[in-house]
């Protein structure tokens, strides 16, 4: 996980370039592709992925905060407070008859299991991965007690409400807009924000800096919990709720991040980047099922495709990401960098 | 949902032998436990042997699901586990058709009684209880084509692609298909017989295809009925669930239009216990039997719809006489058994 | 040929009957030029070791020191002139005989001390039972060079101190079976004075087999003391080269073109009774890891020095400050640091200056937990202008140079409305000019209140400050104030005994 | 910097560093004495045997997860590996076993690839073999859409084997814990690769080049994991890919049991084995002790934070 990022990192500095195009161009070629294969739809495959897109989109804002708090950040437990979200709001809403309740109830059910995790981070310096791993066993556990003998239907309105798509562009995704440009505003305007990306670039750095790591450390698997939830919430109504509903987004909540053009080492997140990600996932699987390639195909392409834009964009150059492959410069020999930077302490 | 057991005493434990005085101890071995077919299934054999328990029948009985995604590898620690428990009979819903043949003949080998139901499994000292998956592929196609009209065009929504019996079905499917020469596929997606799963997929090529008549699927129908009211289209004819959830969707949605449900039975773990009992009592049971499918029509929809939870699916009430029915339809290969509608009980 | 059985110097001749200017030169430099980006950290190096000579090299920082060691030991090339050894252009293999030990040590720490011997000296060892060999050599090879050192081959380098460590580091330098040239680059940093006297002592062992040492230190006294020779390197070229006998400290001084240590003529330590100040801080007896019945205090607006050897307590005094979570500590205000380590716990890499400089001040400017760009702006913009950081608010924290990146940590830290600042050693590395500077800034923020609390490695340092605590063996051993405050006296109290950790 | 004035005793320090592998361990024979007290089969070599076979799989994945935690990486595409693994050995090894051999050899060599490209790319390592786990994934579907299959003869007797007098699993875990301590604890090859995982800069400086240690480690791992799925087809009789996807972080918990750490540099290879067996074991504990199934993974969950708890206990008393 090259959880100690090996030594220094030779970052060319702030200017970064815009990692985030790479998924919006991948998806658009897909979306051609698909286009040139039904020859029909184009405007309505969008606004169909666009319906989709936003649930994968809000559990990897969560994932992309966890990313970039720093080296060994992940969490794990995505997918089992999807699944348990679901349940628990679903019951909410018709207990109560308020869809606003069940939403809120989906979210506190994944601050809750995130402050599991937390305490466990915090508390018993379990590794992150660990710590999400054990509170999403739980998460799954209570699930399955919920799931028996479970009655309650998930409310017509908010289906209705998230089917809803004048002049097909879908409400969820002008609504999960805004939560991004939220995100990406708490990144940047605010104080918890500049914390974390200060945490994720450098965590003794930011402790010595005076910046409240655990309470920024905490925040952080609290939002990444909250978002899961509201993922869970959302999916419950808008699929039904099922104990593998979050399943499958443990892994692409990861990838979406890391294909959106979020450091996977940490200290800088790209919210945007996250859609184009996602739309490109979701239009893939379109595509997949377009062509009527088979599952073994789908996986295929998909590792193929992270494993290339990862060995392509290389880290070599960090903070270019794709960018840095199409201005090639010649680095001062890698390996001597490291070495002076490394062995800068001769100083005095 | 009860406990999981129901130890009678816990001092007999390891030493109630089935052919002494001791009563029988069944053991349950399900690989997945992670959806509601699945936990109708439990639902139903702890109900069931409870049932048996109090009457008599058995001394006690165990559950034991594998934690995890549909993992053979957790599946064949917790049988192996269990064997050291000593059961009389062994009872599985394999994780994977293949994955616990070692572990099966190990507990046949230790002289336990072992019924595997819901999947074909390649273990010659089993005896296997398994679904009719031509007649499964056939319910969900027949009447949606004759539905509508025999002619239009269909999305055929697979299941677990690759698997031995979607490849049945698919067979199966196709050749009907051929039946009806008015009826164009335009699409083929992987719906993993999973709704939510098939609700993605059918979504992601509900723009790329012309009208869609009906979709064939593998109780997917929900998820795919979903699909297209998010995509603004009315629903066409599919192959609903057996839960309650579809039903209650189906009957409130008024989709006239040839829609059934069908789907495997989670009764199947009831039967299976019946033949355990059977088979500790030295009865003759084939090695091989087909049990029927649950196939709901328009006109029993709505007794179903009643007796029915959000997730729980629909199940033949299997009794011990209705049992013995059906396997000596399978000796003589005479018709199956139809039990009956729960709902027309009570 | 294996090093057990070695004996302690190199197989060189020896020849003693001449001066060491009439010894053959053992490794020559050439005009050698070397270029990082737009720094040319060598502009045209001559340089000649001799076999059996202790060289001496001083230089300011920046000088090009580290990067001249590293052209000579063959770690990387140099962009022109050329690098003879045994007076033949040399090639890859012909730098074996040359060995280096680095100052902040080459080791990995989760390895054992005979698997790091294995790392840089396998070629001289078996292949086969490799680890006892290793374990024999460098147990013998410490044994020579620091009896009493108390390493066992089998200890983790992660779990010595790093006195320790420093030890190892040597004794792995010099553990190859033929060394023509040792290169030390300053080795005594964190030795006690009987390690380093004994380190010495082996250097003129090796010195009279034949093997040539060159030694790096800012200890201007330390290298006349033990070198034959003494160069000097001043902005990427030997200005000069001098025997060491005859030369003085100033002299060097003079010649390395430092501005012989200026007196703090802006803002004396104010003499004022340092009793009648608030007590912003206090350590009562403070027991614990590194920390033996510590009992210090800090007035409002003084600066107090934490002076000793390295690693005798004073850190853990910052570290008790900068978290008070136990009772024996209290601190009465908000606290800044300002670490001394840049890379590992100063920088954030990503950011720019304005950034790296605005982010401990952010929380006292935010309102209800949003920024304030504008104020921020202004703040960056006042502090970019009174430290005069070169390259301004918007370029990046890692295109700036070592000393200017120190600048921004030290102006992170004022920027903040803290009413103590904790200086952790953040000088090293540090330049004349800059630390002037922030010698100056330190006594303007002390007159409006601030309090400082200083910990240096370098004693002179400890000038600038009111009252000093100077620390042996986890204990406060000496309370200095105003005039009591002389390197001098600092260094008797410092090695008044033998130092315990040795 | 921070430096204990006096000097750790380096017996308190290798105590220290021993410690979470000991309270894995007490852990460990704290769930034998409860299976045992239930069940007091579970003390014979049967009983053992039928206990401890089904972890051997998940334990041999745990020292290639060691391995690679080693080096300071980490790989998310095990669990799909070692379902590939099962799937290659449950038909190509059938019906051409050159093939068979050559496409596992292959595998290998893919792994030394990634750990090549991981290192010469300087990408983490932790999304790289997350998109590998897709490849693995999708190569297994495609060979074997669905489970199925059968092992070869001689894989299937070894499964089956059954010697009189010691508990049968208890050799494969033994012997790949011996294979890698001597590898990645004694050997020189270990040198460098723990050499990678805690300070690359002083291997480059040596002249040693850190690839080479990369590309081992990762070789090594690939090995391991042909060798895991080897053993798990063994026991399952058939191939399926995702039959192990739940090793994947399994096998990371079982490493961070045994006292391994994501920062690199350090090889816990009888840790790994004690973490392995205990994780494997809960689920038996689980299934003897009634627990309801629906809260088993909870508990599982529960125990991997109690241990780990325990270890924070016991460092903050040996610190
Ligand atoms: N790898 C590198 N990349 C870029 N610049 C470098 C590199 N190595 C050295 N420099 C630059 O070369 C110059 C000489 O550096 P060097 O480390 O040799 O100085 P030094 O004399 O050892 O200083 P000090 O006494 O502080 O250790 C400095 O300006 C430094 O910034
Ligand atoms: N790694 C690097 N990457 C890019 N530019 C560098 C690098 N190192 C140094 N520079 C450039 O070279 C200039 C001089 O840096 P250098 O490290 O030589 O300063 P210095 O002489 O050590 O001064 P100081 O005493 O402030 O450390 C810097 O201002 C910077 O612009
Ligand atoms: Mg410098
Ligand atoms: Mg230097």
């Amino acid at each position: 996980m090259n959880i100690r990022v090996a030594g220094p990192r030779s970052w060319s500095g702030p200017r970064n370039g815009a990692p985030w195009v790479w998924g919006f161009a991948a998806a658009a070629l897909v979306w051609l592709v698909i286009l040139v294969i039904s020859g029909q739809g184009g405007g309505q495959t969008v606004s169909l992925a666009l319906s989709l897109a936003p649930y994968l989109v809000i559990v990897g804002l969560g994932q992309m905060l966890v990313v970039t708090a720093g080296p060994g950040n992940i969490d794990v437990s995505v997918s089992s407070i999807i699944s348990l979200a679901g349940f628990v709001s679903v019951a909410a809403a018709s207990a109560t008859g308020s869809a606003a309740v069940g939403i809120l109830a989906g979210i506190g059910v994944g601050v809750l299991v995130a402050a599991v995790s937390t305490v466990a981070i915090l508390g018993l310096s379990v590794p992150p991965i660990i710590a999400t791993l054990a509170a999403g066993l739980v998460a799954s556990s209570i699930t399955l007690s919920t799931a028996n003998g479970f009655t309650a239907v998930p409310d017509a309105g908010l289906r209705a409400a998230l089917n809803l798509r004048p002049a097909g562009v879908p409400v969820l995704a002008l609504a999960i807009a805004v939560l991004t440009v939220l995100v990406a505003a708490l990144l940047r305007r605010t104080v918890y924000g500049r914390s974390l990306v200060a945490v994720g670039q450098n965590r003794r750095a930011a402790e010595r800096a005076g910046v409240p790591v655990a309470r920024v450390t905490a925040t952080t698997y609290l939002l990444s919990g909250a978002l899961a939830g509201l993922t869970g919430a959302l999916l419950a109504a808008y699929i039904a709720p099922s104990a593998d509903l979050g399943t499958r987004y443990l892994l692409d909540s990861v990838a979406v991040v890391v294909i959106g053009g979020t450091l996977i080492s940490g200290g800088r997140a790209v919210p945007v980047g996250v859609w184009g990600a996602a739309l490109f996932f979701i239009l893939l699987d379109g595509l997949v099922n377009l062509v009527g390639w088979s599952t073994a195909a789908q996986n295929l392409l998909k590792g193929g495709l992270v494993l290339f834009v990862l060995f392509l964009a290389g880290g070599g150059d960090r903070s270019g990401g794709l960018a840095s492959l199409f201005r090639r410069r010649p680095r001062p020999a890698a390996a001597t960098t490291t070495t002076t930077i490394t062995g800068d302490d001769t100083d005095g | 949902g009860s406990g999981g057991s129901g130890d009678t005493a816990a001092a007999d434990g390891a030493a109630s032998g089935g052919d002494g005085g001791g009563k029988p101890f069944i053991a349950l071995s399900n690989g997945f436990i992670g959806n509601g077919w699945r936990q109708t299934m439990i639902a139903k054999f702890e109900a069931a042997a409870q049932q048996a328990k109090s009457d008599g029948l058995i001394g006690k009985y165990k559950v034991v699901n594998a934690p995890g995604d549909n993992s053979a590898t957790e599946q064949v620690a917790q049988i192996k586990s269990l064997l050291l428990q000593k059961p009389d009979a062994l009872l599985i819903d394999p994780a994977s058709p293949t994955a616990l043949q070692p572990v099966i003949q190990q507990a046949c080998n230790s002289g336990v009684k072992v019924v595997v139901f819901d999947s074909a499994i390649d273990a010659p000292c089993a005896h296997v209880l398994q679904n009719s998956f031509v007649d499964w592929a056939t319910y969900a196609a027949k009447p949606l084509l004759e539905g509508i009209g025999g002619k239009g065009s269909v999305i055929v929504s697979r299941g677990v692609v690759g698997s031995q019996p979607e490849a049945e079905m698919l067979d199966t499917t196709k050749k009907i298909l051929g039946d009806y020469p008015g009826v164009k596929t335009v699409a083929t997606v992987t719906g993993m017989c999973d709704g939510a799963t098939a609700q993605k997929a059918v979504l992601g090529v509900l723009s790329s295809v012309p009208k869609v008549d009906g979709v064939i699927g593998c109780g997917d129908g929900y998820g795919v009925a979903q699909a297209f009211a998010t995509a603004g289209k009315t629903v066409p004819a599919v192959d609903f669930e057996t839960n309650g959830r579809a039903l209650s969707y189906w009957r409130d949605n008024k989709i006239d239009n040839g829609s059934v449900a069908v789907m495997s039975d989670p009764g199947q773990s009831v039967a299976a216990l019946w033949e355990a009992l059977d088979l500790l009592d030295g009865k003759d049971v084939p090695k091989q039997m087909t049990f029927p499918i649950v196939l709901i029509e328009q006109k029993d929809r709505d007794a179903w719809a009643s007796v029915l939870k959000p997730d729980e699916y629909a199940a033949w009430p299997w009794t011990r006489d209705l049992f013995r029915q059906q396997v000596e339809a399978v000796k003589t290969g005479g018709k199956p058994v139809q039990p009956p509608i729960p709902s027309a009980q009570g | 040929m294996h090093v057990d059985n070695l004996p302690a110097g190199g197989t060189a001749p020896p020849d003693t009957d001449t001066g060491p200017a009439g010894r053959p030169p053992v490794v020559t430099a050439r005009g050698v030029t070397k270029t990082y980006g737009r720094t040319r950290a060598l502009t045209g190096v001559d340089l000649e070791v001799r076999a059996g000579e202790v060289l001496g090299l001083v230089g300011h920082n920046g000088a090009g020191k580290s990067t001249l060691m590293r052209v000579l030991a063959g770690l990387e090339p140099c962009d022109a002139g050329t690098v003879l050894v045994h007076g033949a252009k040399a090639s890859a293999g012909d730098f074996r005989t040359v060995r280096m030990a680095y100052q902040e040590t080459s080791l990995c720490p989760d390895l054992t001390v005979a698997e790091n011997m294995w790392v840089s000296s396998r070629h001289c060892l078996p292949r086969l039972r490799w680890r006892r060999a290793a374990s024999d050599a460098v147990g013998r090879r410490l044994d020579e060079m620091f009896p009493g050192h108390g390493v066992s081959p089998r200890d983790r380098v992660e779990d010595l101190s790093l006195a320790r460590r420093q030890m190892v580091e040597i004794a792995r330098a010099c553990l190859v079976d033929r060394l023509d040239l040792l290169i030390l680059d300053e080795p005594t940093e964190s030795l006690g004075p009987d390690a380093a006297r004994s380190l010495y002592a082996y250097v003129r062992r090796l010195t009279e087999a034949g093997t040539a040492v060159l030694l790096i230190s800012h200890r201007i006294r330390e290298v006349l003391s033990v070198a034959d020779r003494v160069a000097v390197l001043r902005d990427g070229a030997v200005t000069a080269e001098r025997p060491a006998s005859g030369l003085s400290e100033p002299d060097v001084l003079g010649l390395m073109g430092a501005h012989v240590a200026a007196a703090p003529t802006f803002g004396a330590p104010a003499a004022a009774g340092t009793a009648a100040r608030e007590t912003v801080a206090e350590l009562l007896g403070a027991t614990g890891p590194g920390l033996r019945e510590v009992t210090l205090r800090v007035g409002r607006g003084e600066v107090v020095g934490l002076a000793g050897l390295a690693g005798q307590g004073q850190q853990e005094v910052l570290e008790r400050l900068w978290r008070p979570v136990r009772r024996d500590t209290t601190v009465g205000v908000s606290r800044a640091y300002v670490p001394g380590d840049r890379q590992r716990s100063g920088v954030l890499p990503l950011w720019s200056v304005g950034d790296n400089l605005i982010v401990t001040a952010l929380r006292g400017i935010a309102r209800r937990g949003l920024r304030r760009p504008a104020e921020e702006r202004a703040v960056v913009a006042d502090w970019v202008k009174r430290l005069s950081i070169r390259g301004g608010a918007e370029a990046g924290i890692t295109e700036l140079s070592g000393g200017n990146q120190q600048k921004v940590i030290v102006a992170r830290a004022f920027a903040s409305p803290a009413g103590l600042v904790l200086l952790d050693d953040p000088f090293r590395g540090v330049d004349v000019h800059t630390k002037t500077d922030l010698y100056g800034l330190i006594r303007q923020e002390a007159a409006k209140g601030r309090s400082v609390v200083w910990y240096s490695s370098e004693n002179a340092e400890m000038a600038h400050c009111d009252r000093v605590y100077v620390f042996r063996a986890g204990r406060v051993v000496a309370e200095l104030t105003g005039e009591e405050i002389s390197e001098e006296r600092i260094i008797g109290v410092s090695f008044a005994e033998k130092g315990e950790d040795d | 910097m921070a430096q204990l004035l006096a000097p750790a005793l380096p017996g308190r320090a290798r105590m220290r560093r021993s410690a979470p592998a000991a309270v894995s361990a007490v852990a460990l024979i704290v769930m034998i004495g409860v299976c045992s007290s239930l069940q007091p089969g579970v003390l014979t070599v049967e009983g053992l045997t039928l206990v401890l076979s089904a972890t051997v799989p998940l334990v041999i994945a745990a020292q290639a997860q060691m391995t690679l935690m080693a080096v300071g990486d980490i790989d998310l595409g095990i669990g799909n590996f070692v379902g590939l693994v099962t799937v290659v050995s449950a038909t190509l090894l059938v019906s051409s076993p050159l093939t068979g051999v050559l496409v596992l050899a292959g595998l290998v060599a893919a792994y030394a690839v990634l750990g090549f490209l991981i290192h010469l790319r300087q990408v983490p390592a932790l999304i790289a073999t997350l998109g590998a786990s897709f490849v693995w994934l999708g190569l297994g579907l495609f060979l074997l859409p669905t489970p199925g299959g059968t092992t070869p003869e001689w894989l299937a007797s070894f499964g089956a084997w059954q010697p009189a007098g010691f508990p049968a699993p208890l050799l494969p875990i033994v012997v790949v814990a011996l294979l890698v301590y001597l590898l990645s604890a004694r050997s020189a090859l270990g040198v460098r690769m723990r050499g990678l995982g805690s300070n690359p800069v002083v291997l480059r400086r040596a002249g040693l080049r850190p690839v080479t240690s990369r590309v081992v480690a990762y070789a090594a791992a690939g090995v391991l994991g042909v060798l895991s799925g080897l053993v798990l087809a063994s026991q399952t009789g058939g191939g399926d890919v995702s039959s192990a996807s739940s090793y994947t972080l399994m096998t990371v918990a079982a490493v961070i049991l045994g006292g391994g750490s994501f920062a690199g540099g350090t090889a816990v290879p009888w840790g790994a084995a004690v973490g392995g067996v205990t994780l494997g074991l809960v689920s038996v504990v689980l299934s003897l002790l009634d627990v309801r199934s629906d809260m088993q993974s909870a508990v599982q969950g529960v125990i991997v934070l109690a241990v780990l708890a325990g270890r924070v206990v016991v460092g903050k008393v040996l610190r």
